[in-house]
């Protein structure tokens, strides 16, 4: 090309290429197809191991869609965890009597369960319908039987926090006869939160491993473990921070063991999941949050076996393992959006099962059929 | 529906429980004669008032310009150019296809004929082109189990009288479940349904203002079939490319359609959703694809995720037993501190 | 189409530009016909074909013209039906000299004028008296094509024939000789077109041939806009003649056409060489009713043209009624008289020169589709006032306020003199009528919902146009003036105001005025007298309100019918859906084939008779031979199946009708990366010129500044768009399909010029400049011609620079040059050369430097590439046979 | 949101019905239950034809409350045999365009602008500017004195789109008022 005083119309010249065949090109972040629920680019994964055949796509585009869910549902996630546990927590302290644990975790439970539950309405597309959750009762929908599962626990929290309360506040609420009702009912609001804590803090689990995303999928058989785990250390370290050391003897023991669960969980579930699909929960800002997250735990963990008695020690680890927590969800989620993103993810292990089928001469089941 | 072995699969319609339940009805998309005109999305898109999307750019993608299905495009058709190694690579799949004696589906007889084309088609190489322009118009699968459907919390997702699934956009909110859900990212909720012109001009009062933030995915025209007429895109579709009926009428020609390819040497024709043992029980639109499914962008092994939901359940009430026998033990344990 | 056994699509892209269409194709090829596709691009047409082949952009009479000479060589022509049904064994006069002789030119050729003198073409007959004198052949002769639309025109009445075909003065011989040198050698070299492919070609359609099988040609404006379009739809015609696939199901050339009413608007055309039904409109020379009348044909010769006397009085009779009488030669003075061609391109000369004050522009966009955009833009500027009625603000009507001149600088807004008014059109649905479509069949639409606000049919603006000028002349004493106030223009109204517009289909159809169906509409053309007692507007059309019904709207539902399904709609003539489909019977009128029988002769009832409506006076039997002093139909033999020419004969030689010669020949286009291989004369010597400033031509291969423009490119249609855009690029859901305009290029070019699949590029041609996304892609192939590596692009042209549409993009019309057909006068614009390279166009001021700086380098003068004759050998020769 | 029926909660519907997991019958709205296709509820169906290209192609317009709302192919034709392309599947959406012009518009010399314009002015506006045209460039003879009788200052482009009523009545004028220069895009 000759250079002319129209070269500066041009844009800079990327490296040329031969015809495009459409494999690993795509367009621009911000514009067409990817703005509709992708969100900016993403890193180019590098194809792995030689036995994987190169899969084909149609250019580059995803073959699942990635929920349009945002920030909000991940926070929610984390709540709803931190809310079942506290939950749990609260009613031991009940049968254990231990009021002061028994209060804060009451009022933990009903503040994060009703933030979360805000956060939840606000990620609706149309929020003003919001009950419809309640419109059916689903077993096939984890979304359907959580939202039972969330009124359940929002509303037995709601009342024993209210008795909580009320007594806070010396009785002084102009409640008048309903008085009566609310602490009598008080007891049972108390166990229910107790029976709800742990399918609160792990039907998420379900929900994400329900859905088509690959990462999430893939983990279904363990995802549940990490996230009670998660919920439970959770939990147990806002009791940390909220309740004085006299009575969160069960709750650093709680700590701890949420510790050792998610240690184990996390690995566990990735050595059975294909490894294409773990891949995003290895890269990216999601492997960031998860190695952050795990070291979080392992101080918070340590920290509460040796620290737990000084207040301040454990109150700082209760935080480590609040953001922990709060990591491991964020990770979660952001790595099965990702996994959405990007076609390999999709293609690749479904490829991988469906030949191991054929050679294991199963071969009825696939969707592809030569008849 | 009377032989044994069907009886155990899912009946779309028939589980459905309505009173009236018709027959299943579904889309034979035969895109070996699909030229790529696209008249399905814009019938599409005209029926049922979706906006236009995108930002007027052209995608890089042949000439498919609207990229993939979505809350607005309900149709899409997939634009795949291939050179003559690629023709090769998809006739050399088919025949492995063909070669490892697919299941029993339909009657035996409809076998027979398909039988002698599998085993003829070596003799009946037609001459390979140099080039080849595929041309596909992607839809709804409206699966015989359908992820949507099933993890829709509200039940704006339904399944109809037709054995059908459809989003009741007066239901919806907007969760966002039911995108997840689809193992062929199919349905989207709709964030922008404006049409947007450079001038700005607003949408005449016939164009009825799109329904934002709710789920959308195409209805196969549930609310023409209630007035017994063809859904859009199949009545417009100028070479019968997209066909609408009966789903086992579908499921017959799609059969034929394969036979007579595969007896013209095509080996690289093959069906995509008309088994129903595969992932999701089957489609309600079935394809015929001249290559792998993952050339038009569909995924090679779907399977509806709430298949294994039982199983993850068990798992899941294990994990939750376990939390909550853990806080027991931590009361005891830390109760004894 | 769909009965056809073999479907060559050559010149068009049939599944994209009329999918609707295709499904017959689509229906042929699923009952095992075989579909080409010849095209030099693969569109989805080809992959919807079994085979593609690719070709050169231009070089389509060679592959034709090879075809003939195999089947010719072969001995694979249809014997009984060439020798019956064509003028094959017909002798050319002596004097007649070929392309073979006179390398390149036919005889008659005046080097001056560029116009030919075609009495040495005629038929050789008996007394040797040679041709008939011709009317006006210089003056009207170059529309002439045109005006003899459907029918032929006059010849010799008794040409001399050698059943043999042995004489070398047969149409035979000479035909055989023409295409001698055309190959598949001379294909490959040519066209690009392999040996392999030529060969799987003409097995094709020559096994897809004959009595049993037929094999139909399909195009388009790939074949009308070259400068040899007329000739290239000849050459396909001779090879259907040859093969007998005229006129038979199956066979023939389908015409597709871009418009809902293209062939309704030649039929009755808004197109300023010829009246309805293809009458001509009197030439300057034409002084009085008797010139005119002779010019079209003959009392004397065969077919249904020697009743233009008839057509011509009741046109005459429907247009000024009582003012119309023998004293004044049926008001013939009224109509004005051509002095040579007015077609667009002609008036926007004129414009340039500010001749023409007013402009009326009606539901096109010569903004953008026209060829050379600039030039009908800067043309515009001229106007005092100019008329746009559209439904959508096109860039015709808005190119005073955001044109690319306007940018560019060269024009101002607030220099431009122009007025210009916008007319709101109503839709199709909001107004009655008829659109006559690509296969002559006319179907009414009925007004579905009255047109909001200001919209407005034409029928409305201009009978409400038309009663506002005669009442502003109502007093003038002026003869000039009478033309309009004596003009019949009292039509009922409806409620709305709206003229009826089926009162205006009735006019057409015709009626009695006189005797007692006074009044009464005629039923068929034949009833029209030349003596004032019948009207009618169009004679083709006659029949269409046969009985007071309007037969346009017949609609009974295609399912209850048989194949040709007559009763829906109306097709003219006389309602018949195949032409000239005596043809499918054998001479003694016996169906060719059971498979292809459509009509045939009852023996018993003495009729022709079958599914169709025999395109043939019914009761002729086959043996016929009519009486020598007959003329018109009674003159029709037995076996002359092709009723409107002047001998009832498919023409494999044209003594008459075509201006550039008697059997196409293939010239290089006006813009050509190729030396013409086979004559020394490169261009067509007859080709319309406008050589001027703003319209410079490239360089021919090998004159210097050639390499400046070194990229064929060609222009076609998608199908998410239409035309230029105003019914499609105002629709959000056809825009967002192609929203961009955009340029088709192979690796190969890419590579060479380092374009980014997906990015920018910068077209340069010698008019314009323009620019376009890039595809790169194997759909465009780079061919090998002439030993040398041609790199072809393909063009879209629907977009246009404007503010108002939702996708707008530069114009490929821009960079077109205007150069015509001859014979009917549409510009190349399938053809040119330009140069591509990476990035977005200059703007402002420095796309018109680019522009001209390109211009200088290449040396570019007024007279490039404009020589008509590019032999240098030819003055010598003219001496020669002195 | 509808009153609240308790029958009609699809948890008890699905409870009391055999859609016992609420993906079908139970979950049915009120809504969905009373949908029909927009076509059911026309004032009246008209047969059309296609405007876009000349295959012709058969429609039905329907029309409700005086406005198109829905135009698709027509399956009687014998022609398209109720097919559509995509051109001609958005027929409707050029009847009902988001830019379609409803207005006359006058664009005076040198002005920057369009304006608004009555439209019986405008018509009465272009009447004059025809006669004067036709008068300023009237040719009665040519050079050698033979008859013309025409006039060069008027032209016209456009008609393939148009009917076949019109485009008579326009070549009809058109030589009756002596303007000879009058094309389509048959030739372009």
């Amino acid at each position: 090309m000759t250079a002319s005083e129209f070269d500066s119309y041009r844009p800079p010249e990327p490296p040329r290429r031969r015809r495009g065949s459409g494999k690993g090109r795509r367009r621009a972040a911000g514009s067409g197809w990817l703005r509709r629920g992708a969100e900016g680019a993403r890193e180019m994964p590098v194809v792995p191991d030689a036995e994987v055949e190169p899969y084909s796509s149609y250019y580059g585009r995803p073959v699942v869609k990635a929920p349009p869910w945002k920030k909000e549902v991940a926070t929610y996630l984390f709540l709803g965890g931190v809310a079942g546990g506290s939950g749990l927590l609260a009613f031991g302290a009940q049968l254990t009597d231990r009021p002061v644990l028994r209060r804060n975790a009451r009022l933990s439970a009903l503040t994060t369960v009703g933030v979360g539950s805000l956060a939840l309405v606000a990620d609706l597309g149309r929020p003003e319908r919001f009950l419809n959750m309640l419109r059916t009762i689903k077993p096939t929908s984890p979304m359907s039987l959580g939202s039972w599962v969330l009124a359940g626990f929002g509303t037995s929290s709601g009342i024993a926090a209210a008795g909580e309360v009320d007594r806070l506040l010396g009785e002084r609420l102009p409640l008048g006869p309903i008085r009566a009702v609310l602490h009598g009912a008080e007891p049972a609001a108390g166990a229910m939160m107790g029976l709800l804590g742990s399918p609160l803090a792990g039907y998420t689990a379900v929900l994400l491993s329900d859905t088509a995303m690959p990462t999430w999928n893939a983990a279904r058989g363990d995802l549940p473990f990490l996230f009670v785990s998660s919920a439970a250390l959770a939990a147990s370290g806002l009791a940390m921070i909220t309740t004085p050391v006299e009575e969160t003897g069960p709750a650093q023991a709680l700590a701890v063991l949420g510790v050792a669960g998610d240690l184990v969980a996390e690995p566990v579930m990735v050595s059975r999941m294909d490894p294409v699909a773990a891949e995003p929960l290895h890269r990216g800002t999601p492997g960031q949050l998860l190695t952050w997250s795990k070291r979080l735990a392992i101080a918070g963990g340590v920290g509460t076996l040796l620290g737990g008695r000084n207040r301040w020690v454990a109150a700082a680890s209760g935080a480590a393992l609040l953001t922990s927590s709060a990591l491991t969800r964020f990770g979660v989620f952001q790595a099965g959006i990702n996994s959405a993103k990007d076609p390999r993810y999709t293609i690749e292990p479904q490829r991988r099962r469906l030949e191991a089928r054929r050679a294991a001469g199963q071969t009825g089941d696939s969707i592809t059929t030569a008849v | 529906m009377t032989s044994e072995p069907v009886q155990q699969r899912p009946n779309p319609t028939g589980d459905a429980h309505y009173d009236h339940p018709h027959s299943r009805r579904g889309f034979f998309t035969d895109t070996s004669i699909c030229i790529g005109c696209k008249a399905c999305e814009v019938a599409c898109k005209e029926w049922n008032r979706n906006p236009a999307d995108g930002d007027y750019e052209i995608l890089g993608s042949s000439y498919d310009n609207t990229g993939a299905l979505g809350a607005d495009t309900w149709r899409h058709v997939a634009f795949i150019e291939q050179d003559r190694e690629r023709i090769e690579e998809a006739r050399e799949s088919g025949r492995k296809l063909v070669d490892l004696g697919m299941p029993q589906v339909g009657p035996p007889q409809e076998r027979g004929v398909a039988d002698g084309a599998a085993s003829s088609s070596a003799t009946h190489t037609p001459d390979t082109p140099e080039f080849r322009w595929l041309m596909s118009s992607d839809v709804c699968k409206h699966c015989t189990n359908a992820g949507c459907l099933d993890v829709c919390p509200t039940g704006a997702l339904f399944r109809t009288e037709y054995g059908t699934v459809v989003v009741q956009e007066d239901i919806c909110n907007g969760c966002g479940t039911c995108v997840a859900g689809c193992p062929f990212g199919v349905i989207e909720r709709r964030e922008d349904g404006l049409v947007s012109t450079p001038a700005g001009r607003e949408m005449p009062d016939t164009v009825k203002k799109p329904q934002n933030g709710v789920a959308q995915k195409c209805t196969l025209c549930y609310d023409r079939m209630k007035d017994d007429e063809t859904p859009a895109c199949a009545k417009t579709c100028p070479t019968t490319s997209i066909k609408y009926g009966e789903r086992e009428d579908m499921l017959a020609a799609a059969h034929e359609r394969v036979a007579q390819l595969h007896e013209q040497g095509m080996t690289e024709a093959r069906l995509y959703g008309a088994n129903p043992d595969d992932g999701v029980g089957g489609t309600g639109s079935i394809f015929l694809l001249l290559d792998e499914p993952e050339v038009y962008g569909l995924p090679p092994d779907p399977r509806v995720p709430t298949a294994d939901l039982a199983h993850t359940f068990k798992r899941a009430g294990v994990a939750m037993a376990g939390m909550a026998l853990a806080t027991a033990t931590a009361f005891m344990v830390g109760g004894r501190r | 189409m769909a009965n056809a056994d073999c479907i060559v699509i050559q010149g068009s892209n049939m599944a994209e530009c009329h999918p609707v269409g295709f499904q017959w194709v689509a229906e042929a090829k699923a009952r095992g016909a075989r579909v080409i596709h010849v095209d030099p691009r693969f569109t989805r047409t080809s992959a919807s074909a079994d085979r593609h082949v690719p070709i050169r952009a231009g070089s389509d009479v060679v592959l034709l013209g090879a075809l003939i000479n195999h089947v010719l060589q072969n001995d694979l022509w249809f014997k009984e039906y060439v020798t019956s049904y064509t003028n094959a064994p017909f002798l050319i006069s002596d004097d007649f000299k070929d392309t073979e002789d006179l390398d390149g030119l036919f005889s008659g050729y005046d080097p001056e004028t560029g116009h030919y003198d075609r009495s040495s073409w005629a038929y050789k007959t008996d007394d040797d008296a040679g041709a008939e004198p011709e009317h006006g052949a210089s003056a009207s002769g170059r529309a002439e094509g045109e005006s003899h639309g459907s029918g032929g025109p006059p010849v010799a009445k008794r040409p001399m024939r050698d059943d043999t075909l042995q004489d070398p003065r047969t149409v035979f011989q000479i035909l055989k000789r023409h295409y001698s040198r055309y190959t598949p050698e001379m294909v490959q070299e040519t066209c690009g077109v392999s040996v392999e492919d030529f060969e799987y070609l003409a097995r094709s359609i020559t096994e897809n041939s004959g009595r049993d099988r037929t094999t139909c040609f399909a195009y388009a404006v790939g074949w009308t806009q070259h400068t040899l379009g007329a000739q290239f739809i000849r050459t396909a015609s001779i090879l259907q003649l040859l093969l007998g696939n005229m006129g038979r199901p199956g066979g023939g050339i389908m015409a597709l056409r871009g418009h809902a009413s293209i062939q309704g608007s030649t039929d009755i055309p808004t197109l300023f060489n010829i009246l309805p039904g293809y009458l001509p409109m009197p030439t300057v020379d034409m002084e009085t009713f008797q010139d005119y009348l002779d010019s079209i044909a003959s009392k004397q010769q065969k077919g249904f043209w020697a009743n233009a006397d008839a057509y011509s009085v009741s046109l005459l009779k429907a247009w000024w009624g009582e003012a119309s009488q023998p004293e004044n030669n049926w008001a013939y003075d009224y109509i004005p008289r051509l002095t040579g061609p007015h077609g667009t391109y002609q008036t926007l000369e004129a414009m340039m020169r500010d001749e023409v004050e007013g402009y009326f522009i009606l539901g096109q966009n010569p903004a953008v589709g026209s060829a050379n955009g600039r030039m009908q833009r800067m043309g515009m500027s001229h106007l005092k006032w100019l008329v746009v009625r559209d439904l959508n603000m096109i860039e015709s009507a808005t190119w005073w306020k955001d044109g690319p001149e306007i940018a560019s600088g060269e024009m101002r807004t607030e220099d431009i003199e122009t007025e210009v008014f916008f007319f709101p059109a109503a839709t199709h649905v909001e107004k009655s009528g008829t659109f006559t479509q690509t296969q002559r069949l006319l179907q009414w639409r009925h007004q579905a919902v009255t047109p909001p606000g200001d919209c407005q049919s034409e029928l409305k603006f201009f009978h409400d146009l038309g009663q506002r000028i005669r009442a502003k002349l109502a007093d003038s004493e002026d003869p000039r003036d009478r033309p309009l106030l004596d003009l019949t223009w009292d039509y009922p109204l409806h409620d709305d105001g709206d003229p009826s517009s089926e009162a205006v289909l009735a006019e057409i159809n015709g009626r009695f005025l006189t005797g007692e169906d006074a009044g009464k509409p005629l039923s068929t053309f034949n009833q029209m007298k030349p003596d004032g007692s019948t009207s009618g507007g169009c004679w083709i059309y006659t029949g269409v309100y046969a009985d007071g019904i309007n037969h346009a709207a017949d609609r009974m539902p295609g399912q209850e019918q048989d194949q040709i399904a007559s009763k829906w709609g109306w097709a003219w003539p006389a309602n018949r859906r195949i032409l000239y489909n005596r043809a499918s019977a054998d001479p003694e009128g016996k169906p060719w084939s059971e498979r292809k029988k459509l009509i045939w002769w009852d023996q018993d009832a003495g009729r022709w008779t079958g599914p169709d409506v025999p395109d043939f006076p019914v009761d002729r039997a086959p043996g016929t031979v009519p009486d020598p002093d007959a003329g018109g139909p009674a003159a029709l033999a037995g076996d002359d199946p092709f009723i409107m020419q002047s001998d009832g004969k498919g023409w494999l030689f044209a003594p008459k009708g075509m201006v550039d010669g008697p059997l196409p020949a293939h010239y290089e286009a006006q813009e050509s990366p190729v030396v013409n291989p086979l004559y020394p004369q490169q261009p067509s010597p007859t080709r319309e010129l406008f050589p001027r400033g703003d319209n410079l031509t490239a360089p021919r291969y090998g004159q210097a500044g050639n390499e400046v423009y070194p990229y064929m490119f060609t222009t076609y249609r998608l199908t998410e768009q239409h035309t230029a855009g105003g019914m499609s690029r105002w629709l959000p859901y056809l825009a967002e399909l192609q929203p961009e305009m955009f340029c088709e290029i192979s690796a190969e070019l890419a590579e060479e010029r380092g374009l980014e699949p997906y990015g920018w590029a910068t077209l340069v041609s010698p008019r314009a400049v323009i620019e376009a996304k890039v595809l790169v892609t194997d759909r465009v192939v780079s061919l090998d011609v002439a030993g040398r590596r041609i790199h072809q692009i393909g063009l879209p042209y629907h977009w246009g620079v404007g503010s108002d549409a939702v996708v707008t993009g530069d114009s490929a019309n821009d960079l077109m040059g205007i150069t015509l057909d001859p014979n009917v006068h549409i510009q190349e614009s399938k053809v040119g050369m330009c140069d591509i390279r990476p990035g977005r166009r200059p703007r402002g001021e420095a796309a018109t430097r680019l522009v001209s700086e390109y211009q200088q380098r290449a040396g570019l003068t007024v007279e490039t590439g404009n020589e008509r004759v590019t032999d240098p050998d030819l003055e010598l020769r003219k001496e020669d046979p002195s | 949101m509808a009153r609240f029926s308790f029958l009609e909660w699809p948890v008890v519907r699905q409870l009391r019905t055999a859609d016992s997991t609420a993906r079908s019958s139970a979950t049915v709205s009120e809504h969905t239950r009373e949908l029909t296709s927009r076509n059911a509820t026309a004032d009246r169906v008209v047969q059309s034809v296609c405007p876009y290209c000349a295959v012709g192609c058969g429609q039905k317009v329907y029309v409700k409350d005086e406005k198109v709302i829905q135009i698709e192919g027509d399956p009687d034709s014998p022609i398209s045999r109720g097919r559509l392309c995509p051109k001609g599947a958005a027929s409707e959406q050029l009847v009902n365009a988001p830019g379609r012009q409803y207005e006359v518009l006058y664009r005076a010399p040198r002005a920057k602008d369009w304006q608004k314009l009555d439209l019986e002015q405008a018509v009465e506006m272009v009447a004059d500017r025809f006669l004067e045209a036709r008068r300023n460039k009237w040719q009665d003879a040519d050079d050698k004195g033979r008859r013309l009788n025409r006039t060069m200052g008027i032209a016209a482009l456009g008609g393939a789109t148009l009917d076949n009523e019109e485009n008579y009545l326009i070549k009809k004028l058109f030589t009756a008022a002596g303007a000879i220069q009058i094309e389509n895009q048959a030739r372009i």
